[in-house]
């Protein structure tokens, strides 16, 4: 029992040094500068609204990547439950995508998305669009757009894969119980189905927002200048030419590992709260 | 600390100590059989060839010496040194590609070791009559750097595209609010470098910059640079609201006529690119009558360098006219020399002379015509960050 | 309505084979495509130059390969060897302990990359593990093991201790257990831990790039060199030979899936 | 002086948390069958798992064939604890699966293999040598973990409730193979059940554990007999139980009159408990009682009547079942009551 929750700290030990030194560097105790503990530096990058932006931006991408691929995965396991055939082909294809890096992912998607990518060039073909300028915005623009498909993207198969699950391991008898206890199609989806998709599907959300918020590579390449994703803001901070400004990089650290560990503690406690107790 | 020391030592290598004393020649041998470690800039394929098909054999060969080139640049190089100093780590470079602010704040923070680069034997023959490389941003290199190349700063266009570019700010001014949406430039270095040879063309002229940062001139000058960039932003590519990361996207941008402009820190880039089919075969650069900022790049030991003699050993092969020329052709890199060609021995001044020239590259005289020096560090610093906090935040 | 339906199906099944296949089949072609220009559909030119010198083993694409490859192994194996007895002691804790055990070991994996690596610089470097490959392995096994781990603890919370102890009662010592009964059995979890952890490590940028300072070149490393540079050609060859080991993955562990579905009928 | 198999003495034995095994003792012989019978929760399978060395235990002595085993991993113990399911190595071929205490023992494999034959032999599985356990029927796989256990020559094996997840015709396919195989390799046998005919079937000696200890130890015949506590009669499943108490003289009061009783004991208020046999219909008995009802049993058919208000199961014996609501005479055998002070 004891050894459980101490293998568990020495896992998350390196996180920890991480916010330790962090924490340090961002009160002025270490870091480049060291000068003594002051709270200054806190409350100047804290004080930036740039720094807000970037977290509301980050935070709005993610959710809005994570909210269209549960919805996807939803649909495609729905759509797809039947054990094999076309609906196992369906299923194989949904997953594929799984283990694809976000460096990959991000560079197919600036060549497919830009405003001279290849859809565009397909439109352009079809007599749709009369240039580039006609494509809509989907890569350094403001709207993220092309930083939401690509994290959807990425994130679909996970989620597509928990869902598909779910339904084939425990869907079908409950299901089965529901119509036999006199239950029709739509009352056993909204009754039975549904909730256990979503409940299901939860502490999965939770956890693949936290790697959408945190991804670099795909933002790097495909976000806006301004407002600056949180994780290339933290970098560009990092390597400031200024020596001076290189310690803000650290309070953005500690905004980033907290936003983690929100979402990390809100994905256990749903995960606590739907399996651990009744009901 | 002390094993961090010893698991990267290499017990033969002479101590910086030793090294100022010590004679070239036996500063060479004792670096047979050694690996240097080169971090810089690995993003081009035609200078990679250069680096690992064409120096690094005959460093290997000619002095034993095993040349590692790792990637890295500007501030991660700076990044990696702080870190490591403050780490009490050893190093992990011996040689570094630098020049400008990055050399700067290497020098700022003491991260650099030297003097060492009069010690080189070739570097005797160094054009040290130039500013442009006598001058590193108006900083004395004080024998902390080698330098390696010049390079010129160059607009590029498609000459089918815009038979008649624009041939000052003032005309490119015109031409963006003629046609909006067709520029812009990039978040960093070579789009810090154009809004600083902006701000020359708005203060007065690069002679009012040189001779130290001065916080004035900074701020009326650079106050003209926020109205001109306010008054075009409208036409620019994406009204002004997003910038691309890099010139690399840039590239990318106007190669698919996305926009009709890119730009280099190096004028002959538009060669290379064409010979690999990245921008179309009808590229060119443009220098505005404004004048370009012409700079060279230089070659620096860091001071936790585990094998400085090797790094110093390669330096001076780098330097060698034989290297210079190799560099210097426009199929190769196109890269400037830094030696005085004229004082060359032999045949070395006839072959820097014979180097054929590409059509699309710009004549020398031009280049020699329109160029201009860098300034303090300083500039380039507050225009980059005052750029992200007026112009690119808040845009749109 | 069912036709509706059967129409829908068929879109939805159209979309996914597009969405998974077009990004590899795009990629391809990038590979080898020369002044490939808006508007362009097709490449003016095709070459293969950037896979010859893939192949040739001269270009950075190759040592880079070989060095990730290297990584992600030791990564994948390191993981394996920490996360077995980790996800063993994970799986017998209960109740809330078990929610915050996993809750721990969950940080390193969700962790931003960027905030971890920029976090963790200064340790390695004042342990000397900067800039060399058993530092960016180490740096690549914090989220490898936590990630494995959690994955062990689902294996261990449904396998049955009991086999060990009817060895250890027949005769076998602790060490005979864990090598004819316990190892074995886990076989499966195993390789797909090791999967797991060298998928992992195999795709990681920022702590490489951090950790690494650069001298530890990395297949994705010098991918993202060649798209910041604007070498598509070459970036899009690297992609594609970053997808191998990861579809490979994938495709062993399905196809794994379905043979012991097959087992089990 | 004979070496007991197995000798517990002042064993303890923690429940997780919980307190657990109290001071128990008790010796096996070898080739003997020791039953270890409780209810549910009792700590049986605690107690077997303390002897395998799987669990933590404290004991004064704790010998397995006169060798101190108390501290000793599992595997050296010289014991061999079979789960109660048999938990076969799913990997591993039936072959492989018997073999597997001598590949751990560095027998050499001509010799294994021989004495593998032999094991399945004796469980009757000759051919099932290649077989995959998935493939074994539920019967197959007991006695292959038999032949498995017993390979070893184990001094002690602990079986926990061998038989209790079998269906009747397997169970007796199991017991056999359980009775054949300790014949013949002559282990001390350490059984566990709930089951009181099984405890009878096969127990040289049966231990009684309720509450946390052995409450008995005795052979069959005499525990059934003469429970030592009213806790152990109770737990015998004695289904009539009349209060009363014990007169001055050795008599005992109650419902069913004055009864005479040959054993002393301590005067007071006391529990009388009988089975059915105890007290049986016949022609003429010393008292009348209505008869309620009728209660079919797999050996015999049982009256249920009432006496002084508590309702008695009585035996027949011999005679045809009564009609409802008549009355029927009633003989006691005064020696058949278990008496006991009243608690």
């Amino acid at each position: 029992m004891r050894w459980g929750l101490l293998a568990a700290a020495l896992v998350a030990s390196p996180v920890a040094a991480g916010v330790v030194y962090s924490a340090a560097a961002a009160t002025g105790l270490a870091g480049f500068d060291p000068r003594g503990f002051s709270t200054d530096r806190l409350s100047r990058v804290l004080g930036e609204p740039a720094v807000w932006e970037s977290l509301a931006w980050t935070v709005r991408t993610a959710s809005l990547a994570t909210l269209l691929a549960s919805a996807l995965a939803v649909l495609v396991a729905m759509t797809f439950r039947r054990g094999r055939g076309v609906d196992r082909l369906a299923r194989t294809l949904a997953v594929l995508p799984l283990p694809v890096p976000h460096l990959v992912a991000a560079t197919t998607a600036v060549l497919l998305l830009a405003q001279s990518g290849l859809l565009s060039r397909l439109g352009f073909a079809a007599g749709w669009l009369a240039g580039p300028a006609d494509m809509p915005p989907l890569v350094y623009d403001r709207g993220g757009l092309g930083l939401v498909l690509t994290l959807t993207w990425k994130e679909l198969p996970f989620l597509a894969l928990v869902a598909t699950t779910l339904l084939a391991t425990r869907g079908a008898a409950l299901e089965e119980t529901a119509r036999g206890l006199g239950a029709g199609p739509w009352d056993t989806f909204r009754l039975v189905t549904w909730p256990l998709l979503w409940r299901g599907l939860l502490p999965s959300i939770v956890a693949v927002f936290a790697f959408a918020a945190g991804s670099y590579e795909a933002a790097a390449m495909l976000a806006p200048s301004d407002p600056l994703a949180l994780p290339l803001l933290t970098l560009e901070r990092y390597t400031d030419p200024d020596l001076a400004r290189r310690g803000d990089a650290f309070v953005l650290v500690l905004v980033g590992l907290m936003l983690t560990g929100a979402a990390v503690g809100l994905h256990e406690w749903v995960r606590y709260r739907t399996t651990e107790l009744p009901g | 600390m002390s094993l961090a020391k010893a698991s990267c030592g290499r017990s033969s290598t002479p101590q910086p100590r030793d090294l100022a004393r010590a004679p070239w020649d036996s500063l060479a041998s004792g670096a047979r059989g050694t690996t240097v470690t080169w971090r810089m800039w690995r993003g081009d394929p035609s200078i990679n060839a250069y680096v690992d098909r064409w120096v690094s054999p005959r460093v290997l060969q000619r002095y034993g010496i095993n040349l590692n080139a790792v990637e890295g640049q500007g501030p991660e190089i700076v990044n990696q040194l702080q870190v490591e100093k403050e780490a009490g780590a050893g190093g992990t470079a011996d040689l570094v590609w630098i020049n400008g602010e990055t050399f700067h704040q290497l020098r700022q923070a003491d991260l650099l070791y030297g003097p060492w680069s009069g010690r080189l034997p070739h570097a005797a023959w160094v054009d040290s009559a130039s500013p442009i490389i006598s001058r590193d941003f108006e900083q004395d290199p004080a024998g902390y750097e080698s330098p390696w190349g010049t390079v010129q700063f160059a607009l590029i266009y498609d000459s089918a595209r815009t038979p008649a570019p624009p041939r000052s700010y003032a005309e490119l001014r015109e031409w963006i609010l003629a046609h909006p949406g067709r520029f812009t430039h990039d978040q960093a270095f070579a789009g810090i470098t154009f809004l600083k040879q902006l701000m020359y063309a708005l203060g007065g002229g690069v002679e009012r910059f040189q001779g130290g940062f001065h916080e004035e001139l900074y701020r009326t000058s650079s106050n003209r640079v926020w109205r001109w960039l306010e008054e075009v932003r409208p036409s620019l590519w994406r009204r002004g609201g997003s910038y691309p990361p890099g010139v690399a996207e840039l590239h990318r941008l106007f190669a698919n006529g996305e926009v009709d402009f890119t730009m280099s820190n190096n004028q002959n880039e538009v060669v290379t690119k064409v010979a690999q089919g990245i921008f179309p075969a009808t590229a060119r650069a443009l220098l505005l009558g404004d004048g370009t900022i012409a700079n060279a790049h230089f070659l620096g030991i860091p001071a936790n360098a585990p094998n400085p003699a090797g790094a110093m050993v390669v330096a001076d092969f780098l330097l060698s006219p034989e290297a210079q020329l190799e560099k210097a052709r426009s199929t190769v890199w196109g890269d400037g020399t830094v030696l005085a060609v004229d004082r060359l021995p032999g045949p070395w001044a006839r072959r820097f002379a014979e180097l054929a020239r590409d059509p699309r590259a710009l004549s020398r005289d031009s280049l020699a015509r329109y160029a201009r020096p860098e300034v303090a560090p300083e500039y380039h610093e507050r225009l980059a960050r005052d750029w992200r906090s007026r112009i690119r935040r808040g845009g749109s | 309505m069912s036709s509706v339906l059967r129409a829908g199906r068929t879109a939805g099944l159209l979309c996914l084979g597009l969405s998974a296949l077009l990004p590899m089949l795009l990629l391809a072609i990038w590979s080898v495509g020369d002044s490939w220009f808006y508007p362009a559909l097709w490449p003016s030119r095709l070459t293969a130059e950037s896979w010859r010198a893939l192949l040739s083993g001269e270009g950075r694409l190759w040592a880079a390969a070989v060095t990730s490859m290297l990584l992600a192994a030791g990564t994948g194996a390191m993981a394996c060897i920490v996360a077995l007895p980790v996800g063993r002691a994970l799986a017998r804790l209960d109740g809330w302990r078990r929610h915050l055990g996993a809750a721990l070991t969950f940080l390193p994996v969700a962790a931003p990359p960027v905030a971890l690596a920029t976090g963790l610089q200064f340790s390695f470097l004042s342990l000397g593990l900067g800039g060399r490959p058993i530092g960016v392995l180490l740096a690549h096994a914090v989220p490898a093991v936590a990630y494995v781990s959690l994955y062990f603890t689902g294996v261990f919370a449904g396998f049955d201790a009991r086999v060990e102890e009817e060895a250890r009662s027949l005769g076998a010592s602790a060490g005979q257990t864990f090598w004819f009964i316990t190892l074995p059995l886990l076989r499966r979890p195993l390789a797909e831990g090791f999967a797991l952890g060298f998928l992992i490590s195999w795709s990681q940028m920022p702590l490489t790039l951090l950790i690494g300072g650069g001298a530890v070149r990395t297949l994705p490393i010098e991918v993202f060199a060649f798209v910041e540079a604007g070498q598509d050609r070459i970036a899009a060859t690297g992609a594609l030979v970053l997808l191998v080991p990861a579809l490979v993955a994938l495709a062993a562990a399905r196809l794994a899936a379905s043979r012991t579905e097959v087992a089990a009928v | 002086m004979s070496t007991a198999a197995l000798r517990i003495e002042r064993l303890s034995a923690p429940f997780g948390s919980a307190p657990g095994l109290e001071d128990l003792s008790f010796e096996v012989q070898s080739g003997e069958r020791f039953v270890l019978l409780g209810a549910s929760g009792a700590g049986k399978t605690t107690l077997l798992r303390a002897i395998a060395g799987l669990a933590p235990a404290a004991a004064r002595r704790m010998e397995v064939a006169g060798y101190d085993v108390a501290a000793l991993p599992p595997e050296r113990r010289d014991v061999v604890y079979l789960h109660q399911t048999p938990l076969l190595f799913p990997h591993l071929t039936v072959g492989r699966n018997v073999g597997f205490p001598l590949r751990v023992r560095k027998v050499p494999a001509a010799q294994a293999a021989k004495r593998v034959e032999e094991a399945l032999s004796a469980v009757h599985l000759e051919s099932f040598a290649d077989r995959m356990p998935h493939t074994l029927s539920g019967g197959q796989r007991h006695r292959v973990a038999l032949a498995r256990a017993i390979i070893a020559r184990p001094a002690v094996l602990l079986l926990d409730e061998p038989f209790a997840s079998l269906d009747p015709s397997l169970r007796q396919e199991v017991r056999e193979a359980v009775l054949t195989i300790q014949r013949e390799y002559g282990p001390a046998l350490v059984l566990v059940t709930h089951d009181l005919d099984e405890a009878g079937l096969l127990g040289d000696q049966v231990g009684v554990l309720l509450r946390r200890r052995l409450a008995q130890v005795d052979r069959p015949a005499q525990l059934f007999a003469r429970p030592t506590s009213l806790e152990v009669a109770r737990f015998l499943g004695m289904p009539n139980e009349v209060v009363g108490r014990i007169a001055e003289q050795g008599c005992f009061e109650s419902v069913l009159g004055v009864l005479r009783v040959s054993r002393t004991i301590a005067p007071g208020p006391s529990v009388a408990l009988f089975r059915p046999e105890a007290v049986r219909i016949c022609e003429r008995g010393f008292m009348a009682a209505p008869v309620v009802a009728l209660r079919h049993r797999v050996h015999q058919t049982t009256a249920i009547v009432e006496v002084g208000g508590t309702r008695l199961e009585v035996a027949l014996g011999g005679a045809r079942p009564p009609a409802a609501h008549s009355l029927v005479q009633l003989s006691i055998d005064p020696d058949q009551l278990m008496i006991f002070p009243a608690p």
